[in-house]
């Protein structure tokens, strides 16, 4: 992070030059597609990518050395909000934001002559093999297994929850070497292709009635120990690098604002015809309070960004962030549900058409709020955060 | 010993609906096709037919088996308990009390049904029209009704070979009867969120409907009003038997499940999160089992005490619906988990029979009178 | 409970029969109290028992051989009913339902004799000493010591939240008499004056402002042995006696819906003049969803008092009442304050005027929130219920 | 270590606010008797008059000591850690906003305020007017305002000299003065739910107020409006405090007192309450600290900001205080204790400077036009 140059810096002329630059080079249809809260995969993510590649913006998070943008803190962040403002599609964040920095801290040069240019280049889709049936919040209770014969490691084991394993070229996967008395000891990570013989990947259907994750099944898969990233059993201490790394994610409430905007334009439109309802005014109200928090919300990712600019402790904020925000989404999806419900829940899927985003005008809105359900599941379940909060507010 | 729910009609009827349910449940889970679903619910209402359930409330004078609400109630309550994607209490509770307010003319369609030969969707129209979009309207051309707009979400069994249609014209209540090829309306076949499959109507611009016309009158109105809150009575059957279900899910995940080396079911917020879920389904359950004693009763309707469940258990099914998926973590979104098609169920409860808003004014406009007796 | 003449009675002219009384003998000052939320302390309760005596009812749930009406579950819970739907004040049910039963039971005949007589006619007033600053859920860590030397106990110690102790003649106490390897042996339960000497009753102001509760304080004080109940050692015993003994007082759900009608009475009266505002209609709403829950209540509740009259096991149900019944009083409470708050809360108690229930009209609605937060804590916490729960719904 | 509130405008005002109010707040809950209170009250008024409080925001032209908003808010956030029973906010926050509106003939007053001898209550008619009862109405006759009903819940320092009222007489905005001995008016004093001292104004039928004209016109209907959201700033800013207080009253609870022969504090349910209240406050505190920002800079008074911050902090502050009480259990209910007097601050907070209904009003009215810049 180059904070040494922050003063000389016009932030403002920066956040215009992005959004000139999101507004005339992304793609109308993928705009269109992130304010339909379509789903994306990996064609409409890496076709993006790509585009931002040309601009020299790959990769906002990397160093100039690698071939990111250099930037810092306040820019990174200022460019997230923009492009969320602008409805452009995220970053493939698998590859970008969760193992890149974890190939350029801890991987070997040939690793990240290997695999860091495509990944700014837009052309190989990566996936994460984390979780597992018996280890979700409990990530450390892994137990697929690696076990070293001569080069290669043979994985056995499932993964689940994985989301765009149906699609990705790669997976990098947390894997059980040995046992040791902590149970964060002995985990290891490899990069792991998933064209692997003995891979097999298996669709979730999931409660949304859509395919966006998978179950993983390695069955004496062979994966190269030039694969491995840094030293066989250490790889929970890189897990908690990039947690620390990626800490600050929430601080990006754009996709919340956005969200707020599109829930408060879709209720009046669907209530054109009561305005003076009760149900209405009710739906109304709701969106008031969602707007007041998300205030808060703001100013608690602008507050933190500035702490760490100013390399003051950060504290609890990223749970404190991860739970509001969480919520809140869960909150404006929940109003859309009860706004397109009446309408739309009675005909969820068309007989005749079913294709992906297909179906009844607002049906999005149910999709929404089912897949939705998971925003207090994964990446630190709400009970988890709950838990960290209350040790540090009980001090014990 | 854990939970199981105790079914609040106990006895032969809801105990042939839950196998019958969890059987064919099983097998619809492993179905992602829409219509490979649809075959699989055809075979399964032609055997519930051969069991006689559409004939449950038909009275024996037609061929049916003259039962009462209470033995809806039971076979809803059973198939509830694996969340049937079957339109059940429409079909077999709502469609007859509907069609007896025909009177004669009601006759033949419902020894049809009672034979097996006919299966009737029942849409009413304040119900299946939503005010966003184009609501059904109705005018009278002489003795023939001219319909516009169209109906949406009617629950209706597979291969339907009618659609009854209770509606207004021209502050007169009218019954219909459509044949579910009728070339005059536009029929679009959904399955709802819950998997349940429904048709839409549509009329267009002024469709008139020459010989649909099955009965008109006082009766009918009577009738489309007792369908509609017989339709939300069981649903509030069906919403309670879901979360008891749901419940028994939960606590058995919550006790098989280990994470951070322990049953999940040793965490104390999970454990009073179960809790509060038992206290909302230990309430609703009272709730329905009472009026379903008040309903038996003849003299004392509880019209006021219907609105009221209606009106609460869409908000607390939504409510289950959500506690119990962020229970099971990362499971709950799973489709082919039976809690996660439970807590559709659940979801779905709020958009039948009348959401918060309709029942809300029903209350409002009546005032506080309270039911004929308690 | 007389059981076998269920069948030969008339339930429906019992209850005109009480109401019919209730509406005759009730005075109106009484009854006009009860309807203005307003504090009952010993006169009035006294006063109300005195009439019931003398028309036979004195105590309701008594056997006949001591002056009890031996009436059966069922007309006990239609007693109950009419009286609160009547707004006649309760019966002292600190002497008539927690002591008395115990006596009648445990205690011997000299007991019997001394006591009950006067609390059939409403002549002393008794209070309940159970709970201590370190113990409240947690009721066997009580500490207060009793002694015993030749034939009396001497009690040191301290109870807190003693309802009515600065009103009341005598006190049930519970008292630790030894230390056994259960912390719930070793208690004892013993019958004191309240004018002992060495007894000193302390108001606690309440977060309403009054004086409804006290501390109760024992620096010495002289027992006679005569005043133990039971065994020296034994009381938890009959603690939970009287637990099972009462165990369906939630049963009574009159007040719960006296309160909804007095609610729905006084928001509408509140909003007179804005009837098309979007609040009135949104307490309104909150006021339905509370009568459907109430319609469920007072279903458990009846379902439950046919189940003891069958003999069948009650299970949960009594804390899933409770829990429902302060929740939904809660509730009630809360649409009060939200009701007259904006008129009121300002205007709390007026300078020149502090009578106990003088103020703004109205302002019970507050006094009636503030004292009704202590409804999810007395009489086994929601926690404490939650747990209870949770061990039966898990088996463990 | 545990938990403990960090400041929201550290600094020495708010150190030694946070000590005067703290050792005025233990001598006060002792007394019961409102005579007494009041007695005390005048006391810790007189102290902090001599410490320049009131004048903090008062312009040095007259006689103040210039400050912003920002010392005023230290101030009331230094008081409020300790539920304050001082009128501070209203007193030497909204009054001389509502006075600057008045520009040269509200001089004297201000100079009077800074110097001691005045102290004055500031009404504000759509605030301080219910709908229930009696509402104040006003008509000219000539040039002379006609006053009916009244005003309530005012809040007012200890022996007040004079009464402010900020009102609108057929659509023009005036400011009114009176002394607090009129005798056209019938004053009554009351303590308000968090024991703070409020006073109520009636004129009765028809009042002919001559005299009492401060100002009026465009200028006076500008400070009323911003004197409410000051108001309601300052409001929600003393709500922040009153949290943070609670919440560090409420961890110290948990870990001290044992229960079941452990500390509360190791009981899951009540850690994830807690952890449930903190996100609810660090919410809260950064949108109360980040409008402090905005209103700083003079070029984007955040209008919407404010009126969302006090629409939702009031239920906030409700079901703060709610929850608090009931993990204190039992000792919850005690006046004497800090937690319990928090939490009755924190009850009020939706009844001062508009309601929810005010406030959703506004905005609604208002469309959703954001802030200036943000």
């Amino acid at each position: 992070m180059d904070t040494s140059d922050s003063l000389a810096i016009d932030y403002e002329a920066f956040r215009n030059e992005v959004r000139d630059f999101a507004m005339t080079h992304c793609p109308a249809e993928l705009r269109q597609a992130v304010v339909g809260l379509k789903k994306l995969g990996r064609h409409e993510m890496l076709s993006w990518q790509t585009i931002l590649y040309a601009n020299g913006w790959g990769a906002p998070n990397w160093p100039k050395e690698y071939g990111g943008t250099g930037w810092d803190l306040r820019r990174r962040h200022i460019f997230d909000e923009t492009m969320a403002e602008c409805d452009c599609p995220t970053q493939p964040y698998q590859a970008l934001r969760h193992i890149a920095p974890v190939l350029i801290e801890f991987g070997t040069h040939d690793q990240k002559a290997l695999y860091l240019p495509p990944m700014l280049r837009g052309e190989v889709h990566w996936c994460q093999g984390y979780s597992e049936p018996g280890a979700g919040s409990d990530l450390a209770s892994l137990k697929t297994s690696a076990v070293r014969e001569g080069d290669e490691y043979v994985v056995n084991g499932q993964k689940i929850w994985t989301t765009g394993a149906h699609e990705a070229d790669m997976m990098y996967a947390l894997v059980r070497t040995s046992r040791g008395t902590r149970k964060q000891d002995g985990i290891t990570m490899l990069l792991i292709p998933m064209n692997s013989a003995g891979l097999t990947v298996r669709p979730i259907r999931t409660i949304d009635g859509l395919h966006n994750v998978n179950e993983v099944f390695f069955d004496n898969v062979r994966v190269p120990v030039a694969n491995r990233i840094g030293e066989e059993g250490k790889a929970w201490a890189y897990g908690k690098f990039l947690l620390s790394h990626e800490r600050l994610g929430g601080a990006n409430v754009a996709p919340l604002i956005r969200l707020l905007a599109r829930t408060r334009r879709m209720v009046a439109e669907e209530y054109r015809d009561e305005p003076g309802s009760s149900h209405y005014a009710d739906l109304v109200r709701r969106i008031l309070h969602a707007e007041a928090e998300i205030q808060g919300v703001r100013a608690l990712g602008r507050h933190a960004i500035e702490d760490i600019v100013h390399k003051r402790p950060l504290g609890t904020v990223s749970s404190v962030i991860k739970l509001l925000s969480s919520n809140l989404m869960q909150t404006l999806d929940e109003i859309g549900l009860d706004a397109v419900g009446r309408r739309v829940a009675g005909r969820f899927r068309a007989v005749g058409d079913e294709r992906t985003n297909a179906g009844e005008q607002g049906v999005e809105w149910l999709h929404n709020f089912l897949h939705g359900r998971a925003r207090t599941i994964y990446g630190g379940s709400s009970e988890v955060q709950k838990n960290l909060l209350a040790k540090s507010l009980f001090g014990a | 010993m854990s939970f199981a729910a105790a079914p609040m009609v106990p006895g032969d009827l809801f105990d042939s609906a839950a196998r019958f349910a969890a059987a064919y449940d099983t097998r619809l889970a492993r179905l992602a096709s829409l219509e490979e679903r649809a075959e699989l619910l055809e075979e399964a209402w032609r055997e519930l037919t051969a069991l006689g359930w559409p004939s449950v409330a038909i009275p024996e004078a037609a061929g049916g088996a003259g039962g009462g609400l209470g033995d809806v109630a039971a076979l809803v309550e059973g198939a509830a308990c694996s969340a049937a994607a079957l339109p059940l209490a429409s079909v077999i509770g709502v469609g007859p009390i509907l069609l007896a307010g025909a009177g004669d003319a009601g006759r033949p369609l419902l020894a049809g049904i009672a034979a097996g030969t006919h299966r009737v969707a029942a849409g009413i129209a304040p119900i299946h029209t939503s005010s966003a979009g184009s609501p059904m309207t109705a005018q009278w051309v002489g003795d023939v009704p001219r319909l516009s707009g169209g109906m949406i979400g009617i629950e209706c069994p597979p291969d339907a070979t009618h659609v009854l249609v209770g509606c207004t014209v021209e502050g007169e209540a009218v019954m219909l009867l459509l044949s579910s090829n009728d070339e005059r309306a536009a029929f679009r076949h959904h399955e709802r969120i819950d998997c349940r499959p429904t048709l839409d109507i549509q009329f267009g611009e002024a469709r008139l409907l020459k010989g649909t016309i099955l009965a008109r009158g006082r009766d009918v109105g009577g009738a489309i009003e007792r369908a509609t809150q017989v339709g939300a009575f069981l649903t509030c059957v069906e919403a309670v038997a879901a979360m008891g279900a749901l419940l028994g899910q939960t606590i058995r995940y919550l006790n098989e499940r280990v994470q951070f080396d322990a049953p999940l079911s040793t965490f104390q917020v999970l454990r009073h999160k179960v809790a509060d879920l038992y206290v909302v389904y230990g309430n609703l359950r009272a709730m329905v089992m009472d009026l379903l004693d008040r309903i038996a009763s003849p003299s004392a309707w509880p019209e006021r005490g219907l609105d009221l469940a209606k009106l609460h258990i869409g908000a607390a099914s939504r409510r289950f619906a959500a506690a119990t998926i962020q229970l099971h973590g990362g499971m709950g979104m799973t489709e082919e988990l039976l809690a996660s098609r439970l807590a559709k169920r659940l979801l779905m409860v709020e958009f039948e029979y009348g959401g918060a808003a309709f029942h809300e004014a029903r209350l409002m406009a009546r005032g506080d009178r309270p039911d004929a007796a308690a």
